[in-house]
């Protein structure tokens, strides 16, 4: 604490509490940030292809390593919970945030499709999760009132209460329909209007969610559902605090850290495998140039809609799980915040590459999600930081590796290794 | 001190928004569970079947968020509390029950209203102020019989607080003999309240409800004036602050907010916490720093009757029956809730809230 | 059914109909003057300044500062009141002013070759940076200014319009009428036109584009500035209002058709008026359905009619083939 | 060249209008199965609009255009690459930060067939199609002669290279008819002489060519036959040596100082 203490003396300032002061301090501390910037970086690149040169390296190295980073994945909440379950709790929320970095870089990275509202898929699949596990649906047709609700006897609850094992994909393909259907009026539009026209769409679905208590009460409003079942397993059910292991016990957090894994790595796994598939390749093709890619005979439209449609089917199966354990979800928890969250975890990770988004995810996260109580200030410097990434290193911690990759082939090419180099005709 | 360095020290969580727009609650919560948990300390703590306990109050922050509360409700369970203080809103309040709930361990919240935090069945669940049902009806009564207002428009910002009790309102009305003329809501972010005000001014309300904050009670108080709406202002605890007063004005002389407890003045004891209290805060008591301070102290009654583990804390808690605190007494049911509420509804008159009536429900 | 015809003439009345308007226009004035520094940076620089929303705010903490160091109540004369807006409304220009070119300096002009997304990301960076700054430094709380220039006309049975609504409409007409012969007569404005059209022929034409790009953002967060001050003379403030207040401008920049200065004008009053109708009576045309609480998805929604029906805007101003 | 050959694409009284402005004024055109074509016209003369036309970027505002029997004016680019129309652009249109062999195999698209699954599970068919794919477009860039450089991005290619990638790519569609706009745009002499050659073996592999240019000197080398496009309408038309002399190409080219 004492570190963190002292940062924030550090950027107050030694002027006193006066706003003018502060604010000439830290444009003084600006200044030499960015003085020692220019120094370090040199000039501003001149082309716009100098980030894609840089391209590749980084991401190989993940890559590389990445049954290491497996058996981290694997180990590293057990020695996490020596420290009891807050760290845990922490890298849970971080690893719903990487599921939703990989899906939206579908959408943001490979398509080229900026997209402010991947918040809406998020809080579709939690909200699919969350009516058809929980009494919200049965309160529907009773018309509560408060008064019969906190009377009502608590024992087996009523309304439905479907298998996770239909309901995460179910409320995954209800985000990916939701994807499509925003998708097909947005489908004209470039650059920095879909970015503004997919903002709206995710502000109105958390304006929808928290309105559609009238007049028949769907979402429950403001204040959202309770009582979401856990994830249950047969007569294993993930929200039990009392699961043992032999003498060890289980607490949720690390039932649910496991399923996201797995989901995560089956999501790589899906995602990496289109990328490289012509699926894959026609995205990339139109966020190069969408004309050329029409004309090169890709439908443009339904590989669009196929992007939205998976970015938001990732994107609704985290929100179906984050929805089972977190027992309750209200409106609030999907504001436009967690859209630019997940925007910037992508592009800090370096936009379409997998392993960017991974990594992306799980820096940007560990930052933001420590030190809860310095809210303002963590905002400051992640703006701060934000601005800073983009200028010195536009191009993310790991860039696509999609370079490297090519290379790889080259020499799994006999042709090629044979061929003496030579001038091209 | 007067303790032992070998002395026991337990730890008592607090959790609520101590940094965000709604800090001032969460601070002010804060400070009166600290000047609690001080006092214990300093009169040399509690003693239970020979061991003497003193206490030591851990703070997180929840953002008033349902994700962040979680986390932070799992950090108090790692720092191994006996018993927690808190959440400061309902939602995030909902969302922490959960964590507690799984741990065993005992939560009162000084101030969620939302009845459902009670309601699902957490044993571990408390509250020591009264539901928004409750205030829904003090505030209906209030405006339909005591200002003789039989036709009510209500308005609310759409937040789990601020809906939660204009709801409660809206069902209370027609109990209390009332009619309820235009049901209006303003998005939480908004700044503009013209033209939900125009329209309830075209429906000729004998008085207002809002539900909501003071962030848009002011202006939306000041906004309806300056539309020449003269009809009183009726409002909850979300209300009845000094942020109003400023926010609005001299547009707020004459508006009415009630809120959970007795008038300041009738606490028994009150003068002097205060004064304890700005000695050490160097500001004044905000908002639930009283009921904050009473549910510090029946956890470290509880412990000094049943002792210091969680499962004996939660079963005297559990067990509380006309505890005399500095709000008033306290008798829990069977869900947490207390028996008896008592609800003080204050008017506006030269810049400061004065209390106009008392309503005791319940007991 | 009976019921959703009698909602549906309900609250029909001219006063109130006429009082909303007045409503509308009034919001629609503050919207269409932050709507001209987007309109502007977008005409030239295709960049959607996301932080500009955050400068009309910074502005408004300018002019809280000032006031709040006169002392100005509800009573204070006019003697005192003029000079102290006045006073209020140059010192927020002048800061958003500075502010709008360093924001331009530091967040965006070493991305001009970048990806396109680059500039984008660094606007949200700025965004953030400055509201949680007002938050950390100045206040997280709301503020409002005390009921200066009370007073009002009569207009229709109770209806009335107040000096304040005369004035924010006056400014925001005259503060266009000025933008656009700025941009017609000078050669700064003719700079700027030629940037817009194209900005490499401009560069070869020996116009000096940075200069153009930096007074495109000084002229625009002034005019934030201005908007601050009438914003404050009505409504209330906190660090948040910028990302809200630019989202709306945004979108009545699009509406009127983006980089046309009557058109961003013409834009902020139709989705004031948008707002402030559809708050109010969509309630009685969808039966009940649709509360006043939807108010935003109107803006939104909109935005979203708009550019996927025209989005070349009300004023069919011509929009960039980017591909 | 054999005058009996049959019609594959025919444009007939193709107007465009952009906002009042004429781009086509009401066009003829025939070109002849296995021909290399060429419309020249001065800047401005509505050529790639032409293209555009053709290739579903634009849609006319009458007339109709016939590919192999077939109206095609409205569809979609997509579906007429499908039915063997691939062009290029005068300002080349590359996918700038994917690979040489990436570019080509993009081009492959509408010849591959395999479902979004298929990719996933990376069934047998799935496979075989992609080696294959692989191979076709290591075939396509050796017949360009950028077999070597397959690995490198697309944006790092020298001009004069970007042209014939962007060729590489489009044949890999197996078009039967192929756009090519100004392809001798922005090359020097020597890439001019190698790039009739490229040309005549296009159609020498069965592809029909239609070509816009605006040099004039390119095209009489190599065209079978020539129309003269002036202000989007058509003012000559026959054999090289024919319109060359045609005292409206004249003055148009010579108005316009070209």
């Amino acid at each position: 604490m004492s570190f963190v203490d002292a940062f924030v003396a550090f950027l107050h300032g030694p002027f006193g509490n006066n706003p003018f002061a502060i604010l000439a301090w830290q444009a003084l501390l600006a200044g030499a940030a960015y003085l020692i910037v220019r120094l370090v970086r040199g000039r501003v690149p001149r082309q716009a292809t100098a980030p894609v040169r840089l391209a590749g390296k980084g991401a190989s190295v993940v890559l590389r390593n990445r049954y290491a980073l497996l058996l981290i994945g694997l180990f590293l909440p057990l020695i996490e919970l020596l420290t009891g379950g807050y760290l845990l709790s922490v890298t849970y929320s971080i690893e719903l945030y990487v599921l939703l970095a990989v899906g939206l870089n579908i959408v943001v990275g490979f398509t080229g499709l900026l997209d402010l509202g991947y918040v809406a898929f998020f809080a579709v699949g939690a909200y699919v999760y969350g009516l058809f596990a929980s009494p919200q649906l049965y309160e529907i047709t009773k018309q509560t009132t408060y008064f019969l609700v906190s009377q009502s006897v608590v024992g087996p609850q009523p309304g439905f209460h479907i298998s996770m094992l239909v309901l995460i994909p179910l409320a995954g393909a209800a985000a990916a329909l939701f994807g499509v259907l925003i998708g097909i009026p947005t489908l004209r539009l470039r650059g920095d209007y879909l970015a503004i026209v997919t903002l709206g769409f995710g502000e109105i679905t958390r304006i929808f969610a928290n309105n559609l208590d009238q007049p028949i009460n769907i979402t429950n409003g403001p204040n959202g559902i309770i009582n979401i079942d856990p994830v249950t397993i047969g007569s294993y059910s993930f929200g039990n605090p009392a699961n043992h292991l032999g003498p060890f016990q289980i607490p949720p957090f690390l039932n649910y850290y496991y399923l996201v894994l797995l989901l995560i790595l089956l999501t790589v796994f899906i995602v990496s495998r289109l990328e490289r598939s012509r699926v894959g390749r026609a995205w990339a093709a139109i966020r190069e140039d969408e004309t050329a890619a029409q004309v090169a005979g890709i439908n443009t439209r339904n590989l669009k809609l196929l992007a939205y449609a998976s970015g938001g089917f990732f994107g609704g199966m985290a929100g179906a799980i984050y929805a089972a354990g977190q027992h309750l979800i209200a409106p609030d928890s999907f504001q436009l915040f967690v859209s630019i969250l997940v925007l910037v975890m992508v592009v800090a990770g370096g936009m379409g590459s997998i392993p960017g988004a991974v990594v992306g995810a799980i820096v940007v996260g560990f930052l933001y999600f420590l030190s809860p109580s310095l809210l303002y200030l963590r905002i400051l410097v992640f703006g701060g930081l934000l601005v800073l990434l983009i200028i010195v290193r536009p191009q993310g911690f790991l860039p696509s590796a999609q370079r490297e990759r090519e290379l790889e082939e080259k020499e799994e090419d006999p042709s090629l290794v044979a061929a003496t180099p030579g001038p091209a005709p | 001190m007067a303790f032992k360095p070998s002395d026991p020290v337990l730890k008592i969580g607090f959790i609520g928004m101590l940094a965000g727009k709604y800090q001032n609650y969460g601070i002010d919560a804060k400070n009166g569970a600290q000047l609690a948990v001080d006092q214990m300390n300093a009169a040399g703590g509690v003693q239970n079947q020979g061991t003497t306990y003193t206490f030591q109050l851990d703070p997180v922050d929840d953002n008033a968020d349902a994700t962040q509360g979680a986390q932070s409700a799992q950090k108090l369970v790692d720092d191994g509390v006996v018993a927690v203080i808190g959440g400061i809103f309902s939602t995030a309040t909902i969302a922490e029950s959960k964590i507690f709930n799984d741990n065993g361990i005992t939560q009162i919240s000084p101030s969620a209203t939302n009845p459902k935090y009670t309601a699902q069945g957490f044993k571990t669940a408390f509250r020591v102020i009264g539901n928004d049902v409750a205030q829904g009806h003090t505030d209906a009564e209030f405006a339909v019989k005591t200002l003789g207002c039989k036709n009510v428009a209500i308005l609310d910002d759409k937040s789990t607080y601020g809906q939660g009790l204009a709801d409660s309102v809206n069902d209370a009305i027609p109990g209390a003999g009332g009619k309820i003329v235009a049901r209006e809501h303003l998005d939480a972010t908004a700044s503009d309240f013209t033209a939900q005000l125009t329209t309830i001014k075209g429906k000729h309300p004998d008085v207002i409800f809002y539900g909501g904050y003071s962030a848009q009670a002011g202006p939306l108080t000041s906004q309806a004036r300056k539309l020449g709406i003269k009809v009183p202002f009726v409002m909850g605890d979300g209300c009845e602050d000094s942020d109003y007063t400023k926010l609005a004005g001299t547009d707020a002389e004459g508006a009415f907010a009630s809120n959970g407890g007795p008038a300041q003045n009738l606490m028994t004891g009150f003068a002097e916490f205060n004064t304890k209290f700005k000695a050490k805060y160097s500001v004044d008591v905000f908002q639930y720093a009283p009921q904050a301070f009473d549910a510090a102290n029946i956890i470290m009654n509880a412990v000094k009757t049943a002792g210091a583990t969680k499962a004996a804390v939660l079963g005297a808690v559990a067990a509380t029956k006309d505890y005399k605190g500095l709000v008033q007494s306290y008798t829990f049911d069977s869900k947490g809730d207390i028996t008896t509420s008592i609800f003080t509804v204050y008017k506006v008159e030269s810049g400061n809230f004065k209390a106009v009536k008392a309503v005791t429900i319940g007991g | 059914m009976q019921r959703c015809l009698d909602l549906l003439t309900s609250g029909l009345t001219p006063e109130g109909i006429l009082q909303q308007l007045i409503n509308g226009v009034t919001l629609g004035s503050v919207y269409a003057l932050i709507a001209l520094g987007y309109s502007m940076v977008y005409g030239v620089l295709e960049l959607i300044n996301f932080a500009h929303g955050d400068v009309f705010m910074i502005g408004t903490f300018v002019v809280l500062g000032v006031t709040g160091q006169f002392g100005l109540t509800g009573t204070s004369s006019l003697a005192l009141v003029i000079p102290v807006l006045l006073l209020a409304m140059i010192a927020a220009m002048a800061l958003c002013a500075v502010l709008g070119f360093t924001i331009e300096k530091v967040a965006y002009r070493p991305l001009r070759r970048a990806p396109r997304l680059a500039p984008l990301i660094s606007a949200i960076g700025v965004s953030f940076f400055l509201e949680a700054w007002i938050a950390t430094y100045v206040s997280s709380r709301d503020h409002t200014l005390p009921n200066l220039l009370a007073g009002d006309i009569p207009l229709y049975a109770d209806v009335t319009i107040r000096y304040v609504q005369v004035l924010m409409l006056v400014s925001s007409v005259v503060m266009m009428v000025g933008l656009q012969q700025l941009v017609r007569r000078t050669s700064l404005g003719r700079g700027m036109r030629a940037v817009a059209q194209d900005r490499e022929a401009a560069e070869l034409m020996g116009v000096n584009m940075d200069r153009v790009i930096s007074f495109t953002f000084i002229i625009g967060s002034a005019l934030a500035g201005v908007a601050a001050v009438l914003w404050m003379l009505n409504y209330s403030t906190n660090q948040t209002i910028g990302f809200i207040a630019g989202l709306k401008a945004f979108t009545a920049a699009v509406i009127g058709g983006i980089g046309n200065i009557p058109g961003a004008m013409l834009g902020g009053f139709l989705l004031g008026l948008a707002e402030s109708l559809g708050a109010a009576y969509i309630s009685n045309a969808s039966c009940g359905i649709f509360s006043s609480a939807y108010e935003d998805v109107f803006a939104f929604a909109f935005l979203i009619l708009m550019l996927v029906f025209r989005p070349s805007g009300i004023m069919r101003e011509r929009v960039s083939q980017r591909a | 060249m054999t005058a009996e050959a049959a019609t594959i694409l025919e444009l007939k009284q193709v107007r465009k209008e952009f906002g009042g402005l004429v781009a086509v004024d009401d066009v003829d055109v025939a070109v002849r199965e296995g021909e290399i074509f060429s419309l020249i016209g001065p800047n401005g003369a509505g050529k790639t609009t032409v293209f555009n036309l053709i290739t579903g970027l634009d849609v006319p505002t009458s007339g109709t255009i016939t590919f192999a029997g077939r109206a095609i004016a409205g569809l979609k680019p997509h579906v007429l690459a499908q039915l063997g129309i691939a062009r290029t652009f005068q300002n080349i249109r590359l996918f700038g930060n994917m690979s040489v062999l990436g570019n080509v195999l993009v081009g492959r698209h509408s010849r591959l067939h395999a479902a979004y699954w298929k990719a996933v599970v990376r069934t047998p068919d799935e496979r075989a199609e992609e080696k294959d794919a692989r191979e076709k477009a290591r075939e396509y860039l050796e017949f360009v002669g950028l077999r070597r450089r397959h690995g490198d991005l697309a944006n790092n290619l020298p001009y004069g290279l970007q042209r014939r990638l962007e060729i590489a790519r489009a044949l890999a569609s197996e078009p039967r008819l192929l756009l090519l706009d100004e392809p001798a745009a922005g090359t020097n002499p020597q890439e001019k002489a190698a790039l009739g050659d490229l040309i005549r073996s296009i159609r020498d592999r069965g592809v029909t060519l239609f070509l816009i240019e605006h040099d004039m000197k390119v095209v009489m080398g190599i065209s079978d036959r020539v129309t003269v496009l002036d202000h989007g309408e058509k003012i000559a038309e026959g054999v090289p040596e024919d319109v060359r002399k045609d005292r409206r190409v004249i003055e148009a080219y010579l108005g316009t100082g070209a």
